[in-house]
């Protein structure tokens, strides 16, 4: 077992708790922390993907990949928790209620 | 690396070999920015709360460092990890420290604010562009130009992501915000730590 | 492009555009909108004029458009294309006319009004000048969508509720079309209309598939043409305005719907291929149930629009009766049929609106004496009943005469007890009302005589029925005269059976 | 060939100027949306003239750099971008005047456009997950723009779906990459091998996407984010966003997944295609807002959009099904956003929208409701419209492989459909004498709208033109 297999691993565990989570919790920052965790696992998963170059350097192109996941992943989670902050203020709950007066 | 025009693989991948990619990376960071600021009137974090003297020290203090900090990743990552984007997270720090310090912003930080957040992905389209119409294609340096267009283009996105990370941070538009308008003038100046560099 | 391929295009546009300015025009506009409309009907009418001729000199009018890869849109005239322009031709500058003066003092919207009319003439030529299915289905449709308007221009619940049936029946019916005509193209790979049909070499592979077609075609544009059991929303729809009832019913929808059969048997099946596989059985027991089975329900009503509804449902029947009794000569009392029907439906429906509007009679049962004060309506009136019931010399006699002895030669005598049968109910529920309307003493709180020196009513109301009464009158006693309905009927049926 | 770097950059520069400075937003928005259309005409022309166009970023070959790719298909999706958010434009100018959210509207709204350029015109895996990012973030801030509740709790839930849907895709990106060690469409097509791994990837990108297209039964999040944005944000987001991640779906499939896949596969997709226009269609029906129902309509149409799946697997058809897949996603964009337009119209007029107090308002709008009206023809699929011609174009491919029984699927559809546009016409037609209360809707916003209806009119009778576009450098 390799230490990049264990991190592609540990990737998609991540993932799989992340995704867990979004699913059974319904306050609103708790998805939002499950979304980052499921988005760390997949990070992991790429940056695991660079150690398949055979020389000394790892391969570049998921490292950046990584990076620009990351800013995005910051930008989503910013406008998600400003969000959730509004929905808090409007409506006294940080919570999405399940079927909404339509 | 050499036809890239920086030695560190990462950055010539980021801001070269896919520049692209990064170009709208930055415009995602001002959308979000944006989207921080139509979904929510007026800043979260910030107070009206008098800043606290023990607070204004460290800031005193820490803040030249944290600017030091910045330029120097900033200019590190042409040759090692580092770059634009850890710079702009470093000087955010500061940002953010000014603002949970409950230190307003005055009112000229507030009218070239929004050209602060504009500026890394308008020089970054610029200078597209303005390969483009030399060499033929989006984004295609001149190979010995290309190590400066990357730097300044760096430069600009470090302005842009330390502020949009701060404003993030704070939830919403300062320019909103209550304290804004009546005790600008005591504040720091928030651009000047950027412009600085 | 010459002039002649652009023909049915100008035909159809006289009508459209006018249509869509109309739309535009602001609602007081009333100068206007009468010049629109009456000068595209009547440049219309002048441009039909050159088409018939040409088409009697064997002239090709036709206009080609690609709408898909490998799919035209066809405009094109041939013998019975003409005949149905013509009758729509003719039908809405009268029925215009009578628009402008029945809607006068309307609180709905004219514009409206107006510019779905003017589409609604426009699909129904649409339709007559089609040259394949793909083309018909497209203004097949557009007459649906720009009827619903004026079905339920009024806007009371009475209205939307015909409204709601009449786009239940009309679009179930368009999805089955459209399925056999989708079907069709993937079976054969063609759908443009030929004399003499185009299926026959086909037989061998595809009879059950042809078969199968030919129903879900059928009963789709059965709907239109009110063929029992499909013909529920016709009588509904009587809640539209009299105009939209005159022209609905004696031109535009059932005779699209007619229309598209006689074009289905003849042009896509051909008329001896259709009989070879057995489909015309079954088309003339639905059209003789629909003629026995409409004119008893017309008997039982006593609101006038519902009676002329109901023997709309039975007349129109005559027509697929007509195609499906295979011969020459049933086939030309069916075709003639077309025309004849519609001409004496729409005086009946000309004169009915004349008694709402001018008296408020809506019922039968109000029209005592009403000849007395009306009588040129009457007049009219009684000739579109005569020959409905078909009393020589009107045009309904000659179709029925078509029909019967073409029964005979095909060796259906079967065929004269229907129409025995048909006519006795039309007479039945006919001559009651012309009756009361002469000879019975006037009950209602009119003045018994209209007042010395003034019509009736308003003239732009008096004058189409008594124009289209008096061409019904002339269909019949000019039978044999050149361009008469029933020569261009022959014309018609010599092209279709020629070998 | 430059075009495709300007066509991209151009909203994006706008987006920018728009924010910055704020007193010019309207006339910069505007002249993009003027000049956009314009430079996508012109690539069309090069297009139908030399066949698809490859552009290398930076001037660096695959694999290293990311390849712009525009063909036929690309830029039949840029047109009816362009077509769209183009009319929108004007209409939204109108829309929002004197309104504080009109500031963050403008460059919301050049980012939104940005964001769908690039994404049809990427030939990156990658760059296209950047772009759907940019794309999912731009719509949510739109959605949130209204700020009532129900739209803030619709924009967190769609935000919340779209970001899972791009992580779901980003996996199976990072799957694809450590398997081929390339990004790029055009390399992977030639690289890919049958493996487990291309299937996982497929998985996950196709979950990612199905959920951010709104698929039955992952529809759950559109209805109200589409019904509680302000009209010029739902227009686009039926329209144009929804397709979007249809569009990556398509061109994965066609590019890289089809051999690999099972067939199966495709006949999942087509059920839960019908699954989406028997649901969307009935819940169409008892919707009781104007809004909702046109959301709902477009969960049903998006049902159409994947019966391309089934139909194309069908071996003689395959071509006649993509055309028509395609051509359901054209017009479909032109007669949703006329439909939207005009219901926000409605709104804007009468401060709702609830059917039930919508009487006889053809006569209080008639332009608008024309507008609503010929769109719904597109939408049923009467003849003449572009909706039509998709329709026949899948009834073709269907009986052309005897597959009846998608056929009658698609009529069932299309009575629905009728169904729930007559609900409401019934209720529009009908005539009240009460006066109500009434805000006039500026000209604009009216024609606008009509202006989509007639261009889904339009598609109706342009097919052969259209198609030849749509084959230019052989999507397919």
């Amino acid at each position: 077992m390799t230490i990049s297999l264990l991190y592609a691993l540990v990737g998609v565990v991540l993932l799989g708790i992340g995704l867990y989570s979004l699913i059974i919790y319904s306050h609103l920052v708790k998805k939002i922390l499950a979304l980052n965790v499921a988005g760390s696992g997949v990070f992991l998963f790429l940056v695991a993907t660079a150690n398949q170059t055979s020389g000394p350097v790892p391969d570049p192109v998921p490292h950046a990949m990584v990076l620009t996941g990351i800013v995005v992943a910051v930008s989503a989670t910013a406008l998600a928790l400003a969000l959730a902050c509004r929905i808090h203020q409007v409506t006294g709950t940080a919570r999405l209620t399940e079927n909404e007066p339509e | 690396m050499a036809i890239s025009g920086v030695e560190n693989p990462v950055t010539a991948v980021l801001l070269n070999f896919r520049g692209y990619d990064t170009l709208l990376e930055i415009g995602v960071l001002l959308l979000a920015a944006l989207g921080v600021f139509s979904a929510v009137p007026s800043p979260v974090i910030l107070s009206k709360s008098t800043p606290s003297p023990i607070l204004i020290l460290l800031l005193r203090l820490l803040l030249p460092f944290i600017v030091l900090a910045g330029g120097y990743i900033l200019w590190i990552g042409k040759y090692a990890p580092g770059g634009a984007f850890q710079a702009g997270a470093i000087l955010a720090a500061g940002g953010i420290l000014l603002s949970t310090a409950a230190v307003p912003f005055n009112r000229f930080a507030t009218k070239t604010m929004s050209i602060a957040m504009g500026i890394g992905l308008l020089t970054f389209i610029v200078v597209a562009l303005a390969t483009m119409m030399v060499r033929g294609n989006f984004l295609q340096y001149p190979v010995a130009q290309a190590g400066t267009l990357i730097l300044v283009i760096e430069a600009a996105a470090t302005i842009s992501i330390a502020i949009i990370l701060t404003i993030l941070f704070i939830g919403g538009n300062p320019e909103e915000s209550p304290t804004a308008k009546d005790e600008g003038d005591k504040a720091f100046i928030i651009e000047r730590d950027n412009t600085t560099k | 492009m010459t002039f002649d391929n652009w023909l049915p295009l100008l035909i159809l546009l006289t009508s459209l555009l006018p249509g869509i300015v109309i739309f535009v025009l602001p609602e007081e506009r009333v100068r206007w909108r009468t010049t629109l409309n009456m000068g595209g009907a009547i440049l219309k009418l002048g441009l039909i004029g050159i088409m018939i001729w040409g088409v009697r000199h064997e002239h090709v009018y036709d206009f080609r458009m690609p709408i898909l890869p490998n799919i035209e849109l066809v405009l094109n005239a041939d013998a019975m294309s003409v005949m149905m322009t013509a009758l729509s031709g003719v039908l809405w500058f009268l029925t215009t006319l009578y628009a402008i003066a029945y809607l006068e003092t309307s609180p709905q919207s004219r514009s409206r009004f107006f510019g779905f009319f003017s589409l609604c003439v426009s699909s129904t030529v649409g339709i007559a000048l089609a040259g394949n299915l793909i083309t018909f289905i497209m203004f097949y449709e557009m007459l649906t969508l720009t009827t619903y308007p004026l079905v339920v221009f009024r806007g009371t619940p009475e209205s939307m509720r015909a409204g709601r049936i009449y786009i239940a029946y009309t679009f179930g019916g368009g999805a089955a079309f459209l399925i056999g005509v989708a079907w069709l193209k993937a079976l054969v790979g063609s759908v443009a209309f030929t004399e003499g049909g185009m299926l026959a070499p086909y037989v061998g592979a595809y009879a059950t598939q042809l078969r199968f077609i030919f129903f879900l075609m059928i009963s789709g544009l059965g709907v239109k043409a009110a063929l029992v059991p499909l013909h529920g929303w016709l009588p509904k729809a009587m809640v539209a305005p009299a105009p939209v009832s005159a022209l609905l019913h004696a031109v535009a929808v059932v005779k699209a719907g007619a229309f598209g059969i006689v074009r289905v048997v003849y042009d896509v099946y051909g008329i001896e291929f259709s009989g070879e596989l057995g489909l015309l059985q079954p088309l003339t027991a639905a059209a003789a149930f629909t003629i026995i089975y409409g004119s008893v329900r017309a008997l039982f009503q006593d609101e006038l629009k519902k009676r002329l509804a109901f023997s709309t449902v039975s007349q129109v029947s005559y027509i697929a009766l007509g195609v499906g009794i295979l011969g020459p000569i049933a086939t030309i009392g069916g075709i003639v049929h077309l025309v004849n029907q519609g001409l004496m439906k729409i005086t009946l429906f000309f004169c009915a609106g004349n008694f709402a509007e001018t008296l408020g009679v809506h019922h039968i049962s109000h029209m005592n004496g009403i000849g007395r004060r009306m009588p040129w309506t009457m007049a009219a009136f009684t000739l579109g009943s005569l020959g409905m019931i078909g009393v020589p010399p009107m045009a309904g006699f000659i179709s029925k005469w078509y029909l019967g002895t073409g029964g005979l030669t095909a060796g259906k005598p079967w065929v004269i007890a229907i129409l025995v049968a048909s006519s006795l109910l039309n007479a039945a529920y006919f001559l009651p009302i012309i009756y009361r309307a002469w000879f019975r003493e006037p009950a209602g709180s009119w003045s018994a005589r209209p007042s010395i020196g003034a019509l009736e009513t308003h003239w732009m109301l008096l004058f189409p029925p008594l124009i289209t009464a008096l061409l019904a009158l002339l269909a019949g006693l000019l039978a044999d005269a050149p361009f008469s309905p029933l020569e261009w009927a022959r014309l018609i049926t010599a092209r279709e059976y020629r070998p | 060939m430059t075009l495709p770097a300007w066509i991209v950059s151009l909203p994006l520069l706008a987006a920018v100027f728009t924010f910055v400075f704020p007193r010019i937003r309207i006339w910069a928005g505007i002249f993009t949306a003027i000049i956009t259309p314009l430079m996508v005409v012109f690539l069309g022309r090069e297009i139908l003239a030399h066949g698809a166009i490859q552009m290398q970023v930076g001037g660096w070959q695959t694999p290293l750099g990311i390849q712009l790719y525009a063909d036929g298909l690309s830029v039949a999706m840029l047109g009816i971008t362009a077509i769209v958010i183009g009319c929108i434009t004007f209409y939204a100018r109108c829309y929002f005047t004197g309104d504080v959210s009109s500031r963050y509207f403008w460059p919301l709204w050049m980012f939104l456009w940005s964001a769908l350029n690039a994404l049809f015109l990427s030939g990156d895996i990658f760059n296209l997950y950047v772009t759907l990012e940019l794309l999912g973030l731009s719509a949510v801030a739109l959605v949130a723009l209204s700020q009532t509740a129900d739209a803030l709790s619709a924009a967190m839930r769609y935000l919340l779906v779209s970001l899972t849907g791009s992580l779901s895709y980003l996996m199976g990106v990072a799957l694809l990459y450590a398997a081929n060690g390339t990004l790029s469409i055009k390399l992977l097509a030639t690289t890919g091998a049958a493996s487990p791994s291309i299937a996982t990837a497929f998985a996950l990108m196709a979950a990612g996407l199905i959920m951010k297209s709104a698929l039955f039964p992952m529809h759950f999040w559109l209805p109200p984010a589409h019904a509680n944005a302000p009209a010029p944000v739902s227009a686009v987001l039926s329209a144009l966003v929804v397709k979007a991640s249809f569009y990556i779906l398509m061109r994965l499939w066609l590019v890289i997944f089809e051999p690999f896949i099972n067939p199966s596969t495709a006949q999942l997709m087509g059920v839960l295609g019908a699954g989406a226009i028997i649901w969307g269609s009935v819940q169409a029906l008892v919707a009781e807002r104007l809004k909702l129902l046109v959301a709902y309509s477009t969960v049903a149409q998006i049902g159409y959009l994947f019966l391309i799946f089934p139909l194309s697997s069908i071996t003689q058809s395959n071509h006649t099904a993509w055309q028509g897949g395609f051509y359901f996603v054209l017009s479909h964009a032109c007669a949703k956003s006329a439909v939207f337009l005009a219901a926000g119209s409605v709104i804007y007029s009468f401060g709702h929208d609830r059917i039930k107090e919508l009487h006889g308002i053809v006569r209080r709008m008639p332009v608008s409701m024309f507008a609503f009206a010929l769109a719904s023809v597109s939408l049923i699929g009467l003849p003449p419209s572009g909706g039509f011609i998709a329709k026949w174009l899948y009834l073709n491919a269907a009986l052309t492989g005897g597959h009846w029984w998608w056929c009658v699927l698609i009529i069932i559809g299309s009575l629905l459909a009728t169904a729930y546009v007559f609900r409401f016409f019934s209720r529009a037609f009908s005539y009240s004498p009460e006066v109500v209360e009434e805000r006039p809707v500026p000209w604009i916003m009216e024609w606008t709208a009509l202006g989509l209806a007639l261009c889904a009119l339009i598609l109706g009778f342009i097919a052969p033109a259209v198609t030849t576009l749509l084959d230019a450098g052989n999507p397919f």
